[in-house]
């Protein structure tokens, strides 16, 4: 059982020649669709016209979006309260999500979910587990229904550094292992579980080291590289489709925005911010775009310009999507 | 038509179900050890046999494989799954409430988790952590359906039902009704066998039954209590007391249909329920017959039930803190002078 | 004399409790992180200056932390351990429950667990896994103390006593009535500041306390309910009923003699309860006031609280499952009708 | 961080002379009570004369007596369901034992707490917790309590391997390490929880390595060399005291009982049953004192003799110790 640290900072442009180019461009408008998302939401959080709280992925896009781009549409996700940018990475629309948050019927979850709930079964994302590592024995239990079946599906199951010390880690992790199960554990080590660095928190903070004591593979994976991000998770589906049971993936990244609502981050040093912020997972892909030449500030910028429309025009659908009625609040509870 | 007690006609219920369908499968500790016992109750003894890939035997980790039949279930199979001892559903408790229960709701209705559940309760001897009645915390958990199964002909039909249900229902058995046979008789068991139809059959979750008719009193109990009901009121007709005896059986929802028939003519309740009086089920009950039959009430509803503490080891202190028929009666006495 | 918000009072009795006594400390989550909030709601923010060896930061584990509090405890000191939401107390229980409450009693009275255990709960946009009332799981578990504080007097007060106490507390807190500031800062806040004393001072455990004199019913309600009772109650009073609001605070176990004195006088009660209806705490208090005070009871007692679903994310519906002034003022109207 | 392992049959007659003879033959003699405690109580409990169900050690009472004659008087031990070893190593006595399994009054719990709750506080033993793993985050909290009150007191912390799947074993011992607590984890690896062998619940069942994924040494031990048991967890006490934190110390044993009351252990293999049964802890130790020239048949017998006399007596009067009342069922709740 190998545990294999990948270097925080190895440059993957040559990786990109191996891809089609609509691939790659699908991939960079995927996490520019999520920054900006995650940044007008906040702008509407502030602002006070969207309700509830929000737990955002700003410099974790790359995470989302190269696990689940390694991906078959009918394998499956689980994520956390933290979870827009890996519905939008799965293929969530921004309407469904953006009605969700505004709590309307038209949302990915009708209005019952909220930003932590966010998904939609249908296109292989759980609703998101908002407490911490529950995810993990569903994820598990999902995998062992796929081996049961006999189907090759697989799930990707996210979770944060701060979900290691918690029991249902160890026990679904466990599971997993023992009967092989079809899982990539990815874990999204962003060095804080909310205020808690993860130095206070383990002895050996490199999480892919678990892996060993349950007798399967870890792996240390730039996790602001979307395209390192992307090769390791096809491994790891490979090795699990091929049944040899669960891969830990740990991803290294950065929360560049508070853990929750008006965080404003007093916690991380301002030189850690400072270096992870010249780490950030889109400038480097698009620096990667640009040196592979497969695109110009140009052809970007129009990037972003067509994810703004998308997004200006999710919103102002949202404001105007219906909500709920009181009649509302006593269905859905049982089949 | 044969005879059985709860642990075979459970046994068979959930043979019949995985045989039906090959989305059923069963998970917990010890359930298909070769050699072992079939669970800590007998119940599942010797199906791996029958079964072999969908008889799965976990490690020691409630709250993990509780989350694994959870996510099994939301991918469209069918899980029983079951811990040894109720008391050790508090560490599964995030599990089952906050996930299986809520995913339906919070989803908007596009998840689904038909998942069984099974757990042993009562006082038996083993001391404080191995004996606890459960029930109350799971009664008020909306999502969740939650019965108690007294006898052999119930336990099969309502697993079946469960199985069949879309829903996570818990099911609560008592280790003293199971019959379990062998190494793994119980001191102290109540005969809870019952003849089993030789067909297919359900017996629905949200159904009470009355299990004696009677017109002075109304005494409702669910698993051993209701067998020691059942024995206070042939004690109290020896006084020409007639009691009403149902077994309440779906403890969420409550059929207030057939409690209310029965309330409405007695005008009179006894609740026994082992556990601590406070916080108990018998405490729902009682308010929810007050709020809908309190017009008909001729007096107060009484709760039986176990003192406010720990479950003593002891069997001079466990037979004081079980409620018996002694106390029943002496209740029903008291409410009807 | 100063006025302070809960979170302040609460922070306030930490720190002279633990000034106090050097065996009272802090154990959470992001209780303690310089830069940090001070817990989810402020609550200790700034008190590792003050005690930087008594404030623990625990890992993401739950039912370890609180094993780890009960296992200081039983060595004499006095932890103070929190959770994050009350919906995570889930993950803890079988160390609350099996341990924590039951050690004095298994160990035939040689074992004391002196610890306090704080929650905030209730509806707070944050859909269904950051938003249950939890105080139903713990009413009935014998060996804990269950207190719910609505002011900023009482959380200090009750603070204290707890942190005095032999046995396992649990405090429960609402999201709404912090008074959290800055960044912490909740929408929908209630105020629920008070005149706080300068000296030392505690408020029993196990007493109600009557908010708001009245002849004509009696409402009970504690946490933000308690507020909002007292809200109706003036709605009321402009409409020539006087209700008697009384903040029940201690939920196990629970005043009756407080209550009692009410009731005898009203012989109308009104329960409300933030938390599915079925298997709350009201049906233990309806139930508990049926057997003690029924023959004082002109009609029978009513609960107001929540529909038997998770709770809804998107405010119309939150709006609708959390009981409010309006839903209390009809149920009284219709009591007296 | 290292694993060491020793093997299983490392022969520790030469470490028998570095003791003093009356020690050697007081760790013989409790070996002795524990063996034979356990014998009787199996048989008074299947004549009908003991209430209740009973975990039972035979086999592994070298793991109790080697652990706890490293312990000093005002260091403390948590144990499990399976505590009646414990307890007669950590110095409770026969009698309070007895009548706690006879549910008498007098008994160290006052008949409440019953065999799987055995313990009495002031000989530094909490009473058994039988929620598996429960045990382990309360050791750790006992350990905070000596670290945070400055005192050099260490907990010993027994479990079994079917402990090790539990979340509680993980969120204990990480914050064991973390803290660098004083425990010493002792995991009795009897090969089985109840009727599941360790390698149907672990990939890899050598579980002293789980104590790297935590940050700290862990040890596998010859569980029933008695001396190999006592050296190791005297080592453990001293990197604790020296603030050095937690130890895992995975003791290699065999319960050749039941698991519980009539269990027949069809589960095990007879040929596993034999190979252990030559490792039986008592004829190994027996075996050492005689070639140490410390003690012959004849001296041996003597210890049998007085243990059984110890024990006839101390049923004898617990049959006829008194039984709490009624009164007694509503006390002790509260302080
Ligand atoms: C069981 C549980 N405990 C505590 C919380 C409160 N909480 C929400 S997020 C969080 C930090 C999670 O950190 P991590 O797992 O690293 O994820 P990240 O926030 O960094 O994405 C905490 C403590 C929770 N939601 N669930
Ligand atoms: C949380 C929990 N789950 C299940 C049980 C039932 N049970 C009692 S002992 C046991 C096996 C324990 O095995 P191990 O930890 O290896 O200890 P051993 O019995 O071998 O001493 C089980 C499953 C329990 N007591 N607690
Ligand atoms: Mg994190
Ligand atoms: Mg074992």
């Amino acid at each position: 059982m190998t545990t294999s640290h990948t270097s925080p900072n190895a440059s993957s442009a040559t990786a990109a020649s191996a891809h089609d180019p609509a691939f790659l461009l699908e991939l960079y408008r995927r996490l520019v669709l999520i920054r900006q998302f995650e940044d007008r939401v906040k702008f509407l959080f502030l602002e006070g016209s969207m309700p509830g709280t929000i737990h955002q992925c700003q410099g974790q896009e790359a995470t989302a979006v190269g696990v689940c781009a390694a991906l078959a549409p009918d394998d499956f996700i689980t994520s956390t309260f933290r979870g827009h940018g890996h519905a939008i990475a799965k293929g969530l629309s921004v309407q469904e999500l953006m009605d969700e948050l505004f709590g309307a019927s038209t949302g990915c979850c009708r209005g019952k979910g909220g930003s932590m709930h966010v998904g939609n079964l249908a296109k292989g994302m759980v609703p998101g587990i908002a407490i911490v590592a529950g995810g993990i024995p569903l994820a598990a239990g999902m995998s062992l229904a796929f081996k049961l079946r006999g189907s090759r599906q697989v799930t990707a199951c996210f979770f944060g550094d701060g979900a290691v010390a918690e029991g249902a880690f160890h026990e679904g992790v466990n599971m997993a292992a023992i009967w092989s199960l079809p899982v990539i554990f990815v874990c999204e080590n962003n060095l804080y579980g909310a205020s808690t660095r993860v130095d206070l928190v383990m002895r050996n903070p490199r999480i892919s080291d678990r892996a060993a004591s349950y007798g399967f593979r870890g792996e240390t994976v730039d996790g602001n590289d979307v395209l390192a991000v992307l090769e390791a998770t096809r491994r790891a589906a490979e090795e699990c489709r091929a049944g040899h049971g669960p891969v830990l993936l740990e991803l290294l990244t950065y929360r560049r925005t508070g853990h929750s609502r008006r965080d404003p981050c007093n916690y991380q040093p301002k030189d850690e911010r400072e270096a992870w912020a010249t780490r950030d997972p889109i400038e480097r892909f698009a620096e990667v775009l640009r040196e592979a030449g497969l695109a110009d500030a140009a052809a970007l910028a129009r990037i972003h310009a067509a994810v703004d429309a998308e997004i200006t025009q999710a919103i102002e659908q949202a404001r105007r999507a219906p909500q709920p009625t009181i009649a509302d609040l006593t269905t859905d509870v049982f089949a | 038509m044969k005879r059985q007690g709860i642990a075979e006609a459970l046994r068979d219920g959930i043979a019949e179900e995985m045989q039906r369908d090959p989305a059923v499968f069963c998970l917990g500790e010890d359930i298909a050890i070769p050699g072992g016992w079939g669970g800590a109750f007998t119940v599942t003894l010797g199906l791996e046999k029958q079964f072999p890939d969908r008889m799965i035997n976990t490690p020691i980790a409630e709250l993990g494989f509780f989350g694994v039949a959870t996510g099994a279930a939301l991918m469209g199979m069918r899980p029983i799954v079951d811990v040894q001892y109720g008391d050790f559903l508090l560490l599964a408790s995030d599990q089952i409430i906050n996930n299986a229960a809520k995913l339906r709701y919070m989803s908007g209705g596009t998840c689904q988790i038909p998942m069984v559940m099974r757990a042993p309760i009562g006082a038996t001897g083993r001391g404080s952590q191995h004996a606890q009645s459960l029930e109350r915390y799971f009664i008020g958990v909306p999502g969740l359906k939650v019965v108690a199964v007294s006898t052999a002909y119930d336990a099969k039909g309502i697993l079946k039902a469960a199985v069949r249900d879309g829903n996570p229902v818990m099911i609560f058995e008592h280790k003293l009704l199971y019959g379990s046979k062998g190494a793994r008789a119980e001191p102290g068991a109540v005969d809870a066998t019952s003849e089993i139809p030789d067909g297919d059959y359900t017996v629905p979750l949200d159904r009470a039954v009355v299990r004696r008719p009677g017109r002075d009193v109304t005494i409702l109990g669910w698993l051993l209590m209701a067998h020691f009901a059942a024995a206070a009121a042939n004690t109290l007709a020896s006084d020409s007391i007639e009691a009403e005896v149902i077994d309440v059986r779906s403890l969420s929802p409550i059929d207030y249909e057939t409690i209310g028939e029965s309330v409405r003519r007695t005008g009179r309740v006894v609740i026994v329920e082992e556990g601590p009086k406070t916080g108990g089920v018998a405490a729902e009950i009682a308010a929810g017959i007050m709020e809908r039959f309190g017009e008909h009430l001729l007096a107060p509803v009484v709760r039986v039930a176990s003192a406010d503490v720990p479950v003593p080891f002891t069997p001079v202190l466990e037979n004081a803190y079980r409620p018996d028929q002694a106390r029943i009666v002496a209740a029903v006495r008291e409410l009807l002078r």
